[in-house]
């Protein structure tokens, strides 16, 4: 180690940030030593991005001092962290959609004469940046031409190219498959080698323990620990620290599944599907695992009707799959992919969010019951265990966990017989995912369908009865899931090794 | 592309996406050239394009050019206000009360140089203002400018005394000679100053767009704000500086219009605002933001200066209405169907 | 505002007591009632009962072109077209009234009877409407172009009918009833009327109805209320036939007011009625805005205009109190909003 | 005298009103039957900047003749120079182009405004001469043209009667019919004391009698004046109902005659092109059509309605 990380890069005292009815960082002091990974952790809605929105001036704390090492740092805006060496990397995705890849990576970073641009060694230094953790994203490519993963990577390839000394990175991993994850954290490591200081947001613990030098636990905005990894004895303590309790749990085989196809689809195929068939069951709980752009989202879009395959979708011996409205009517409801995008109406109150596909429920004859949707925001935000002072608060001001369980509360409400959870608990913290299983099962065990497409294998062979393979677009082979389940072979199978291995 | 089995790699265009590229991005210019011919042809019963009399002789360009100046000079710099996600529904007030500030100091004698130069200030001045209203104050951008077209529109009719329709010779005092050179005399290819102003605002501009940080960091704030400001640009900043810039291009087509008519007129850029709109969206700049070029709309000005003016003789003025409306939506619609095509594959 | 013990059954979570749009709603209600007050110290006989009345009276037209705004941009959906709307379906009644056999070209007609004339008239605003429709929800063109393209041609399309000018000769007596029949006394007139049930029924469908939700839901987040199962399009296309039925039908009863097909009618109207909307409270980005509130924004108008006519104000002026008036207004509302939600 | 083929640009300044459309009209048949001409008309649109640009349109298709109405003569001025170096034969309507010289049309308006005034004054004196005259005008305050030719001379005119009479001044309805109607509804709620309206254009009238028949005004008693009389401009075929209807307030109006007007505008330009009037003189020639005082106190019925059929065909 060197001299430098004798006094700690980045520090906070006493940070506490009170939004209307909450206090979302309450009193916190920690310290972040230089030249290391340095985790931090809690359940949704502990205050971990309010806490780095503070250190990267996009947010003011109510009170309290943070320290850059050792002088006083209070930054207006990102700019002024920029300044002071702290580039971040976003929950939400930032990247602007009208410009090339390269103009993305260097955007707020230009260099310039007289306010012209002009070529400097950076363009290159962030192609290579890029280069090392996907090689495949072309620099002069629209951005808008680019999937959710792309985007993401861009924006970590332009943090880990800023030159900051201090990268903040919140949940970087959520949209990425493993290989790129593996890539990345190559890149954090080299970073790391080079003086560079990361303050690492997941909920992925395993990543945490992988790469990380030393954690901080957040709870309820309150400052738990801080400590190196090496003297945390392993998730279990982790967990525990974050809520107090242990949580993880195995697969149990599940009595309700029977072999009554309720859906049925046949021959699937678009510009990414090719030829995929497969049945649900009633009461059955199916998982789709693929890495990124192997297809699951676009299965539960097409099941949905949300984009048009060809091929046939029978639900309950019923032709679906020309228009979301059809397949809701039919008792399909989807959980998409991102929430604030897809799932979400963030301008609106939690109350207003809850009824909307369940239009039979929440009227007589067109006008509208508002004792209904009272009692169902009520009933939801009790039974899911959403955080929130108030029913009518604006989903715009929760949580990303609090909002996915929103979108959750939406499809129950619609009374599915078939759920499709696209990425169902990406984002959402370890207690919260214990929750959302849970009513996965229940949901199950009351005779319905679900249908999990995750790109976490832990996910999948937590609650899936059966999962199904796929790589490029094709449903490769199909595992029954049991104590005796082989993950290598599924990986093999996800990564192109071809199935066909009899289980 | 570089490693064909990743599962990123991006298909390689095909040839259909290619040409829709290409239409996209030149639409504008076959539209300028069908609409000069449509008018060319229309126009009459002998053939030679360029005899006088027809659309295509030199008086009748020069006469379309000249009457463009102000919009041509307007049009670059909406472009990239727009761009940049904001828009301007004062321009025509700021225009005509540039117009009056110009004429008012013409006609007390204040030199050409010092006019020019004083209402261009006071152009920026009233941009910028506008900038204050909608980053300051965090007015929407379609409120606030709603609220300054009323504003500056009053004070230009303040600052002609009662009973007058503008500043203009009479009571004893007289408008310099000079004043009504600049937008109508001839100059280089027999075009006047005021049109070359505006050949040099839009070139500026096209320059700023594509070279510098301000053209980049329009599009990113258009593009995604949010994102803009993440990455240490200072927006506000932006914004205001864009809305000097339109500023001060309506107070020069300001003084364009009002050397052209030899008169201050306080309603001389009413109506502005929607001819600059329609022009902006006729050369294909979202109104979202983001996208949107400069050159583009430039040729969208002279498409709708063409038709106003080169229509007249066509038909009669009540068709002008119905047929911007008509273009306005076929070049929506065809836009539409090319980037579609662009997008399909 | 509705007490969770109201409804037979208590909640466990607690509620906010007023939402942020009743919360705007209000304000813009008091800062009309405030400029009303100001405006009867500064303006004699400004504060009478008639003066009141004047103030909905005078503006019936735009505050019912307001209304389908209104749901529009709450939708998250622009409509600049009914000012041509108004025009061109005053110009069509008028045309198809006029009797067939008239002296000059303006003066003649297609002679239908009065009730054929309307029924026609409306066809052609329904047909910008579904023109908007077609436009905005197929080729999924941003609404604010497409509107200021069918604008343009509809006021066209009457400038042309019209020759640029207006039709008023030629017209049965019937034609003027509409407009001039005189309900409680003299001075409400029908249109007045059919204002106020109009309102009526918007707020009912925007706070009691699916459809009204469903505008909100669309204006809120598009994409997620196309996966939540509504059928955007269809609800859009319904506005865009909604806003354009009401401006075809203020702009037969203008027609009919003024005996006159006139092309020029309903000028800037398209703005007034986005500027009322955006007073009242109305986001321009969706999801966001009441009927109500816009009928306290056309208020704020109402009285700024009003006052300047008491006083005889040069439009110089006028301008400028209109100016300061929206400003005063819209400063009040982010301030208020800003301070509750901070 | 045929003259073949010849183009004449006919300009008015705003299409939209009544007037200057049968004026365009007569224009174009009047010229194709007498001549032989070809006329287009150019429509201002009520916009000097249009009217301007116009002119150089004139000279760059190519047109033998012009006959101009423009509200800026100095605006005007290189444009019709331009045209006359070109050989095209140049006239105006309503405003002398006066450094250029050419021959000049207009009607006397101020005339027509001043009497007008006079006479409201005279009928509301003799019917209440106790209450004082309060007067007001609608229109576009501050249009010059509009302003010398009808705002002013009227007051003029009622003054010359009733010195102590009060005028509130012109108010802006340039907007249209319905902006002069709540402006009408607006004023007299709160200032119920003026009786001499001015609406300065058939149109804005239009709106002016609906205020005041929404504020239950706009009457006479059989020829007697109850609470105001309102003039107006354009006097038209709607018009004429009211102003010989002894029950209704607007009792007088301007008469401009389109049919006479066109026509005179058209033998001007063929004048200048058979030389019988000079292209060019300095100061400017100017040619005079009559406008005329329609009122129910002065002018008989019939008279008015063979007015009517002669200016407006019908
Ligand atoms: N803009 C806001 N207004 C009001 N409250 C907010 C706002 N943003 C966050 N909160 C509240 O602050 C608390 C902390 O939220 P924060 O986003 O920091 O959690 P987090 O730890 O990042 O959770 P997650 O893992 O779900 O992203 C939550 O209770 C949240 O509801
Ligand atoms: N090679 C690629 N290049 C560009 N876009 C791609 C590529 N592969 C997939 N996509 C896009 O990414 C989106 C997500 O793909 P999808 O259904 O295919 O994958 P997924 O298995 O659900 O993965 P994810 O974890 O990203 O959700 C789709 O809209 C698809 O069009
Ligand atoms: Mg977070
Ligand atoms: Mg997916």
């Amino acid at each position: 180690m060197t001299d430098q990380s004798q006094s700690p890069v980045l520090s906070v005292e006493a940070l506490t940030k009170d939004y209307p009815g909450v206090r979302a960082v309450d009193d916190v002091s920690f310290s972040i030593e230089s030249s290391t990974v340095h985790c931090l952790v809690g359940e949704n809605g502990a205050g971990k991005s309010t806490l780095i929105k503070m250190l990267t001036g996009a947010l003011q704390p109510t009170s309290g001092r943070m320290k850059v090492r050792g002088s006083a740092y209070e930054p207006g805006n990102p700019h002024d962290a920029r300044e002071g060496g702290i580039a971040t990397l976003f929950q939400e995705l930032h990247v602007v959609d009208e410009l090339t890849v390269l103009e993305n990576l260097t955007l707020g970073m230009e260099r310039s004469r007289f306010g012209f641009l002009v070529k400097s060694d950076l363009d290159d230094r962030v192609v290579q940046t890029l280069a090392a953790i996907e090689p495949s994203i072309d620099p002069s490519a629209r951005v808008s031409s680019l999937s959710v993963a792309q985007k993401q990577i861009i924006e970590i390839a332009r943090a880990a190219s800023s030159g900051a000394s201090v990268i903040i990175m919140d949940e970087p991993t959520a949209a990425l498959s493993e290989r790129e994850v593996a890539r990345l954290f190559g890149v954090i490591r080299r970073l790391r080698e080079t003086d560079v200081t990361v303050v690492y947001i997941s909920h992925k613990l395993d990543e945490i323990f992988e790469l990380g030098d030393a954690v901080t636990v957040l709870r309820d905005g309150k400052h738990i620990v801080t400590k190196p990894l090496s003297d945390v004895a392993g998730r279990s303590e982790l967990i525990e620290m974050m809520i107090g309790r242990n949580v993880f749990q195995d697969y149990t085989p599940r009595t309700a599944v029977t072999n009554e196809a309720v859906l049925i689809a046949r021959g699937l195929t678009n510009k990414l599907l090719k030829d995929v068939s497969f049945e649900i069951n009633r009461g059955e709980i199916v998982g789709f695992y693929g890495l990124v752009g192997a297809g699951k989202t676009e299965i539960a879009r097409a099941l949905f009707g949300a984009d048009k395959v060809s091929g046939s979708i029978l639900f309950k011996g019923q032709k679906v799959g020309n228009s979301p409205k059809e397949a809701i009517a039919a008792g399909i409801a989807l959980v998409p992919e991102e929430r604030r995008t897809q799932g979400l109406f963030t301008s609106l109150t939690i109350r207003e969010n809850i009824p909307v596909m369940n239009l039979k429920r929440l009227s007589n004859r067109g006008v509208f019951r508002s004792s209904v949707e009272l009692e169902a925001a009520d009933e939801y935000v009790g039974k899911l265990n959403i955080a929130t002072s108030s029913i009518d608060k604006y989903a715009e001001k929760l949580s990303g966990g609090n909002q996915q369980k929103i979108v959750l509360a939406k499809c129950l409400f619609a009374d599915a017989d078939l759920l499709l959870l696209d990425e169902p608990t990406r984002g959402v913290d370890v207690g919260a995912k214990a929750e959302i299983y849970d009513i996965i099962r229940s949901m199950a065990d009351e005779g319905n369908s679900v249908a999990v497409f995750s790109s976490e294998l832990e996910e999948v062979l937590g609650i899936c009865d059966r999962i199904f393979l796929l790589f490029d677009g094709s449903l490769e082979t199909e595992v029954i899931n049991g104590p005796d389940v082989d993950a290598a072979h599924i990986l093999n199978v996800v990564t192109g090794g071809r199935g066909g291995a009899v289980q | 592309m570089m490693s064909q089995s990743s599962t990123l790699a991006q298909p390689p265009a095909t040839r259909g996406v290619r040409v829709a590229h290409f239409l996209r991005n030149y639409y504008i210019y076959f539209v300028l050239v069908a609409v000069v011919a449509l008018l060319s042809v229309a126009n009459l019963d002998k053939f030679d394009l360029f005899e006088r009399g027809n659309f295509l002789n030199e008086k009748s360009i020069i006469n379309i050019l000249r009457v463009s100046a102000p919009l041509l000079t307007l049009a670059g710099a909406f472009t990239l206000l727009m761009v940049s996600g904001y828009i301007d529904l004062s321009v025509g007030s700021t225009m005509s009360l540039s117009a009056v500030i110009y004429a008012l100091l013409a006609i007390n004698g204040v030199p050409f140089l010092a006019a020019f130069a004083i209402t261009m200030v006071a152009g920026a001045g009233l941009g910028a203002f506008n900038g204050f209203l909608v980053v300051r104050l965090k007015i929407t951008p379609v409120i606030a400018t709603l609220i300054t077209l009323s504003l500056f529109k009053g004070m230009a009719l303040l600052l002609v005394q009662d009973g007058v329709s503008a500043i203009k010779s009479g009571g004893g005092q007289k408008m310099p000679g000079w004043f009504n050179s600049y937008g109508r005399e001839g100059t280089l290819l027999n075009l006047p100053m005021a049109f070359w102003v505006a050949v040099a605002v839009t070139l500026v501009l096209v320059i700023a767009q594509n070279r510098t940080l301000l053209g980049k960091y329009a599009a990113a704030t258009g593009g995604n704000p949010t994102a803009a400001k993440l990455s240490g640009i200072n927006t506000g900043k932006i914004v205001i500086l864009l809305y000097v810039i339109v500023g001060v291009s309506a107070a020069l087509a300001g003084i364009a219009r009002s050397s052209f008519m030899s008169l201050g007129d306080p309603l001389s850029g009413d109506g502005m605002e929607l001819t600059a709109i329609l022009v902006v969206l006729l050369g294909g700049t979202a109104f979202s933001g983001g996208e949107g070029r400069v050159l583009r709309s430039f040729v969208g000005a002279l498409i709708i200066m063409a038709l106003t003016v080169g229509m007249l003789t066509v038909v009669p003025a009540y068709y002008q209405t119905l047929v911007l409306g008509a273009v306005l939506l076929a070049a929506a619609a065809s836009n539409h169907l090319i980037s579609r095509k662009e997008t399909a594959s | 505002m509705s007490d969770s013990t109201k409804i037979g059954r208590t909640l466990l979570h607690t509620r906010r007591r007023m939402s942020d749009e009743s919360f705007i709603t209000l304000l813009v209600a008091s800062v009309a009632v405030g400029l009303f007050l100001f405006a009867s110290i500064l303006v004699p006989n400004f504060f009478q009962l008639q003066n009141m009345l004047n103030l909905v009276t005078n503006n019936w037209a735009v505050i019912s072109l307001g209304v389908g705004v209104t749901f529009l941009l709450v939708s998250g959906n622009f409509d600049l077209s009914v000012g041509g709307i108004v025009a061109l379906s005053g110009v069509l009644a008028v045309w198809f009234s006029q009797s067939a056999g008239g002296g000059s070209a303006l003066s003649t007609g297609l002679g239908f009877p009065y009730w054929l004339a309307v029924i026609g008239a409306l066809g052609g605003a329904l047909a910008i409407g579904a023109l908007n429709a077609l436009f905005v929800v197929r080729f999924r063109i941003p609404s604010i172009i497409v509107t200021l393209g069918t604008m343009m041609l509809a006021r066209g399309f009457a400038q042309v009918i019209t020759q640029g000018s207006q039709r008023n000769t030629n017209l049965p007596d019937v034609f003027g009833m509409l407009g001039n029949l005189t309900v409680f006394g003299a001075s409400v007139k029908l249109p007045v009327v059919l204002m106020v049930i109009l309102l009526v029924i918007a707020v009912f469908i925007e706070k009691k109805t699916v459809f009204g939700r469903l505008t909100y839901w669309i204006g809120a987040n598009a994409v997620a209320a196309r996966l939540s199962g509504i059928d955007k399009d269809r609800h859009v296309t319904y506005l865009y036939l909604f806003s354009s039925a009401i401006a075809g039908i203020v702009g037969i009863l203008l027609a009919s007011e003024f005996k006159s097909g006139y092309s020029n009618r309903g000028t800037l109207m398209e703005f007034d009625a986005l500027v009322i909307a955006l007073l009242g409270g109305v986001a321009i980005a969706g999801g966001f805005g009441s009927v109500v509130g816009m009928f306290f924004g056309a208020l704020i108008l109402a009285v700024v205009t009003s006052a300047a006519t008491g006083l005889v104000l040069s439009p110089d002026w006028q301008y400028i109190l209109k100016a300061i008036a929206v400003f005063v207004a819209i400063l009040t509302q982010t301030w208020a909003l800003a301070r509750r939600n901070r | 005298m045929a003259q073949d083929g010849k183009r004449i640009a006919f300009f008015v300044s705003n299409l939209s009103n009544v007037f200057h459309q049968a004026q365009a009209d007569e224009a174009q048949r009047y010229a194709a039957e007498k001549y032989g001409a070809e006329v287009v008309v150019f429509d201002g649109q009520a916009d000097s900047a249009v009217m301007t640009q116009n002119i150089d349109q004139v000279v760059a298709g190519g047109f033998d003749a012009a006959t101009l109405h423009i509200w800026d003569a100095e605006a005007a001025t290189p444009g019709v120079k331009d045209a006359l170096d070109d050989g095209i034969v140049m006239t105006s309507f309503f405003s002398p182009i006066t450094d250029t010289g050419i021959p000049t049309a207009r009607s006397d308006e101020a005339g027509v405004s001043f009497e007008m005034g006079a006479q409201m004054a005279t009928a509301w004196k003799e019917a209440h001469p106790d209450t004082p005259i309060v007067m007001v005008q609608l229109g576009w305050p501050n249009h010059t043209e509009v302003n010398s030719g009808r705002t002013a001379p009227f007051a003029a005119g009622v003054l010359s009667v009733d010195p102590g009479a009060e005028n509130l001044g012109a108010l802006d309805s340039s907007v249209g019919q319905e902006a002069a109607k709540q402006i009408i509804v607006d004023l007299l709620t709160q200032r119920p004391e003026v009786n001499l309206i001015y609406s300065e254009s058939s149109s804005l009238t239009v709106g002016t009698m609906a205020g005041l028949s929404q504020l239950g005004r706009g009457k006479f008693d059989d020829g007697k004046p109850l609470t105001e009389i309102v003039a107006s401009v354009d006097f038209d075929t709607v018009e004429f109902e009211q102003v010989y209807d002894p029950n209704s307030s607007l009792k007088i109006s301007m008469g401009l005659p389109p049919i006479e007007t066109a026509q005179g505008r058209i033998d001007l330009i063929m004048d200048v092109v058979n030389g019988d009037v000079a292209a060019a003189t300095a100061p400017a020639e100017e040619f005079f059509y009559k406008a005329y005082t329609i009122s129910y106190w002065t002018m008989p019925q019939d008279e008015a309605k063979t007015w009517l059929a002669a200016q407006f065909g019908e």
